[in-house]
């Protein structure tokens, strides 16, 4: 029972490596060990998160080296919730990812594209657990590759805006690598707890702000923030469809998570330029939030509008960073959550147009809920909770930041936030009207000998999506006592 | 135009010296007494020999103390092996030549002076030193210099030198499939990763080598749990570069194949 | 000891500088290799053998790949 | 004095120029190729970087003989075990890069960033 957090991790990544050698075994033996091992990676990563929320954070020592020394995974309610959030959602994708695999011809290129789907799970799984500098460096890099193959997937133009997000994505792991040369210069530890106590010590100011320098430009562009999101549109459009909700998702979260346990948990609120670091994250998230929704009106194409409405949604969750007290935190991982679930069921909805209809133009949408019902009630209720209506987890995460930055007093950023979702209000209810108003136009079906077998994969993780939506906006006053629970002490009280 | 181009190149690196000059923030190159070389490293540097049981503490460090990290280092190695015959699955439509301005080689150096060393003498000569040497490096990893990544990229390129010697009709040593291949560099990571399940099954946490259900005393297990980690390693480090080498092989066509 | 370093730096920056405004991408893709073998010379002069090691191998097979894609590309470039 | 002088951020000069180098080349270079080695370079800048942080002085490898005991004479050797990991990294990565510009390069006919944008321009964007 105590080895869960590491069995979390490492369960997936067995299965990834065996997947192709059983592939050869037999044609469906790797894809069903692979959702066997994720799935039971979902049930442990519940139990874990049981048991932080009854005994607190947990440590687990790699290699039994105390801390200093070896690797450890620290688990909080926090990364415990982010953890199963990431393995509900790579379960969901790789149900959903089968309905994709006629395009790969041969059995090998199957299953290499099932074995990097499972080893970008794996990376964003190491992400939220690790508790070391370098070893989340090393889960950057699995994640990056992962993502880069898997956008490359996504036909002509995607090749191109892989090669681009590889260029801007090394650069980045590059500088997150020299933020961390900086710290271990100062420090002399790799161990995030013991750093965080050598720096609150000593007069480190000018060396923590040249790696926070650094530091933020690097998580910046990995989760596609404001100044660094030109990779980011093109990427998440073009990326392989059966891998695009995980993409497009989780995977700008978990580098915002990150950003999160340097500025608060390494950094602390008593570094010197504490409050300058979150009014520039403040001012790059205003201006993402802005700048995501007015180009996301100008887009015809579903997965470009969806692609910058998530420059503005990120803007929200580093909103809630940039704010600082614990509610504005707790507002910034719900809005994580809850628009995870959100992204990922609207891009459930687009592939399952897609491979239905073939089409991504939301103008030849027309009145497709008579003949796809279930994935249109998706489409209106994740629609929905973008803009923020109240049963919906949409809206309690913006009235949690709303309230938050009212406390604190900053004016700017309750106002950017009602204009922004009036902003997302326009191309959403434009999305809504254009599936249920629009006349028909009478869209022939593609046909595919695989078409009618896999349906109820396709069915599940749209009405996974629907339910967590809803659920969670229903029982989020329990989710934010959860994350409370260790985000108390934390920023600006 | 390149005057442009030079300007981007100056302001880029002035951005980037001027921090690191303005705040003396990093510790002296070489004091004993800084950060990296006071805090965690002495423990490393006196326990090497009496915990992992390997005096080379660059192996131990990598493949005891922080096992862990080395373990998905090895999965990123494979993860580009798959990532490279993914991207290079697609059958290439027959383009026509307007693009492939090929330009004769204009400069004539005379007859080929490789005509007196036999190309296929050497390389029976020596290939099988640098697999001695590969298998060297890899079982005597932790004593001195060496461990699995250097042995599978030496075994790498051997291959390397017998594709590029040896034309491609009568080739027989590494001959078997890209999906064969690919299969067994899928292996290499989870020997290592059985490695560390040896020390949960043992009773241990993940990755803990003391814990391996074996009766030998401890230090012993550790140099045991350090072999089996390797040899993931070597495995999956080779079986990587020859898929990558094999999937851009198919895909290049070398004109002087046909000689 | 800290001299031979500057002076291998400073080989290291004359090459990038070489790399950046180079026109012929085959000269560039060599001279990538004489990069890799000073800075696995340069690992050696900081006493890190093992990292020297590593380097040296990976970078013979790194230009290996490059030049393998060079084969069907052309060689002149802005 | 030229050694106390490189030693405190002679050194470390040189190691940001050739880092900023890196990424200018990234920028301006126009042959993808080109970009491709730039950022390897940027690479290796910050691995030298981090393996600076971990010189002594009058260290030997840190591989232990029985006849030195005490930890001062050894180098530091945390971060060459970080770096075998960092080298292996940009090997994948470089790897991944190429593959990608073949498949632009059967796309596009050419690796020049301002004929693809050309190219590109009438179709996509």
């Amino acid at each position: 029972m105590n080895n869960f957090p590491a069995l979390i991790v490492v369960c997936p990544l067995c299965a990834a490596l065996l997947n192709l050698v059983l592939n050869r075994i037999n044609e469906k033996l790797g894809k069903a060990v692979i959702v066997l091992s994720v799935a039971a990676s979902l049930i442990m990563s519940v139990f874990v998160l049981a048991q932080v929320i009854t005994t607190g954070t947990i440590h687990y020592h790699m290699g039994n080296y105390d801390m200093p020394l070896g690797i450890e995974f620290v688990i909080d309610t926090v990364n415990g919730l982010i953890v199963v959030l990431v393995s509900l959602i790579g379960f969901l994708t790789l149900l959903f990812s089968d309905n994709f695999g006629y395009k790969f011809k041969t059995r090998l290129t199957k299953g290499a594209a099932n074995t990097v789907l499972t080893l970008l799970i794996v990376g964003l799984l190491g992400m939220t657990l690790t508790g070391d500098v370098f070893n989340l460096y090393v889960f950057l890099e699995i994640t990056s590759l992962s993502a880069y193959c898997l956008i490359a997937l996504g036909g002509e133009r995607g090749i191109f805006s892989a090669f681009r997000y590889l260029l801007v994505g090394t650069v980045a792991a590059t500088f997150y690598l020299l933020g961390v040369a900086i710290l271990y210069g100062v420090t002399g530890t790799l161990n995030m707890a013991d750093m965080a106590d050598i720096l609150n010590e000593g007069g480190k100011d000018q060396a923590m702000l040249l790696a926070i320098c650094f530091l933020v430009p690097a998580f910046g562009i990995k989760m596609a923030l404001f100044p660094f999101h030109g990779w980011q549109p093109s990427a998440y459009s073009y990326s392989e469809a059966g891998a695009a909700p995980l993409i497009t998702g989780v995977m700008g979260k978990i580098p915002a998570y990150a950003m999160f346990r340097y500025l608060y948990c390494i950094y602390g609120t008593d570094f010197k330029y504490f409050n300058s670091i979150l009014v520039i994250v403040g001012v790059f998230s205003v201006f993402g939030m802005l700048y995501g929704s007015i180009r996301a009106i100008a887009q015809t194409d579903i997965r470009k509008i969806l692609a910058y409405s998530s420059v503005a949604q990120i803007g929200y969750i580093s909103l809630g960073f940039a704010i600082g007290t614990p509610i504005a935190l707790c507002g910034a991982f719900l809005h994580m959550l809850g628009h995870a679930f959100m992204k990922g069921g609207l891009f459930f909805c687009t592939g399952a147009i897609r491979h239905k209809f073939g089409t991504v133009n939301i103008e030849d949408f027309g009145r497709i809920y008579k003949k796809m019902p279930l994935t249109c009630g998706t489409l209106t209720i994740a629609a929905l909770s973008m803009v923020g209506i109240p049963p919906t987890v949409g809206f309690f995460s913006k009235w949690y930041l709303g309230s938050a930055a009212a406390m604190q007093g900053e004016w700017i950023y309750l106002a950017v936030l009602v204009i922004s979702s009036l902003l997302n209000a326009i191309y959403f209810f434009r999305l809504i009207e254009k599936v249920f108003i629009n006349e028909d136009k009478s869209l022939k079906e593609r046909v595919y000998d695989e078409f009618k077998t896999c349906g109820w994969k396709l069915v599940l993780p749209v009405v996974v999506c629907f339910i967590a939506i809803l659920g969670l906006g229903l029982a989020n006053v329990k989710i934010i006592d959860i994350l409370m629970l260790s985000l108390k002490g934390v920023g600006l009280c | 135009m390149q005057l442009r181009r030079v300007i981007t190149v100056l302001i880029m690196v002035t951005i980037l010296v001027v921090p690191f000059v303005a705040f003396r923030v990093l510790p002296e190159i070489g004091d004993p007494n800084s950060a990296p070389n006071s805090h965690v490293t002495d423990y490393y540097i006196e326990h090497t020999i009496s915990e992992c049981n390997s005096p080379n503490m660059v192996t131990s460090i990598i493949v005891d103390y922080r096992a862990f990290d080395t373990m998905f280092e090895t999965t990123v190695m494979f993860l580009s092996g798959v990532a490279v015959i993914l991207i290079l699955s697609n059958k290439p439509k027959k383009r026509d030549d307007m693009f492939r301005k090929f330009n004769p080689c204009t400069t004539n150096t005379g007859p080929s002076i490789f005509k007196t060393v036999n190309k296929d003498v050497m390389i029976s000569i020596i290939e099988p030193l640098i697999l001695i040497y590969a298998i060297y490096v890899l079982f005597h990893g932790e004593v001195s210099l060496g461990g699995g990544f250097q042995a599978g990229a030496l075994i790498g390129m051997t291959y390397l030198l017998d594709v590029m010697v040896v034309k491609r009709k009568d080739r027989d040593i590494f001959n078997y499939s890209l999906e064969r291949s690919v299969s067994v560099a899928g292996t290499g990571p989870f020997i290592y990763a059985v490695g560390g399940i040896l020390g949960l099954i043992g009773g241990g946490l993940f990755m803990e080598f003391e814990a391996i259900p074996l009766p030998i005393e401890a230090p012993e297990l550790h140099s045991i749990g350090i072999l089996i980690v390797e040899v993931g390693v070597t495995v999956g480090v080779m079986c990587t570069i020859i898929t990558i080498l094999k999937a851009i092989m198919d895909r290049v066509s070398f004109d002087d194949d046909n000689d | 000891m800290l001299l031979l370093q500057a002076l291998l730096l400073m080989g290291l920056i004359a090459i990038t500088i070489s790399i950046i405004f180079g026109k012929n991408i085959l000269i560039t893709v060599i001279v990538y290799n004489a990069f890799s073998f000073i800075t696995m010379f340069l690992y050696i002069v900081m006493g890190a053998p093992d990292v020297a090691f590593t380097e040296a191998v990976i970078g013979v097979i790194s230009t290996v790949y490059f030049l393998m894609i060079l084969k069907n590309v052309y060689r002149k470039s802005k | 004095m030229i050694n106390a002088f490189l030693a405190q951020d002679g050194i470390y000069l040189l190691t940001v120029i050739l880092l900023g180098l890196g990424l200018a080349g990234i920028i301006v270079c126009n042959n993808y190729m080109k970009k491709l080695i730039c950022m390897n370079i940027m690479q290796v800048a910050v691995i030298f970087f981090f393996l600076c942080l971990g010189q002594k002085n009058g260290g030997t490898i840190p591989v232990a003989m029985d006849t030195i005991i005490h930890a001062a004479d050894y180098i530091n050797p945390l971060p060459h075990g970080l770096m075998l990991t960092a080298i292996v990294v940009s090997l994948g990565t470089t790897g991944v890069g190429l593959a990608l510009l073949t498949r632009i390069w059967e796309r596009f006919g050419t690796l020049e960033e301002d004929e693809i944008i050309q190219v590109k321009g009438e179709d996509e964007v």
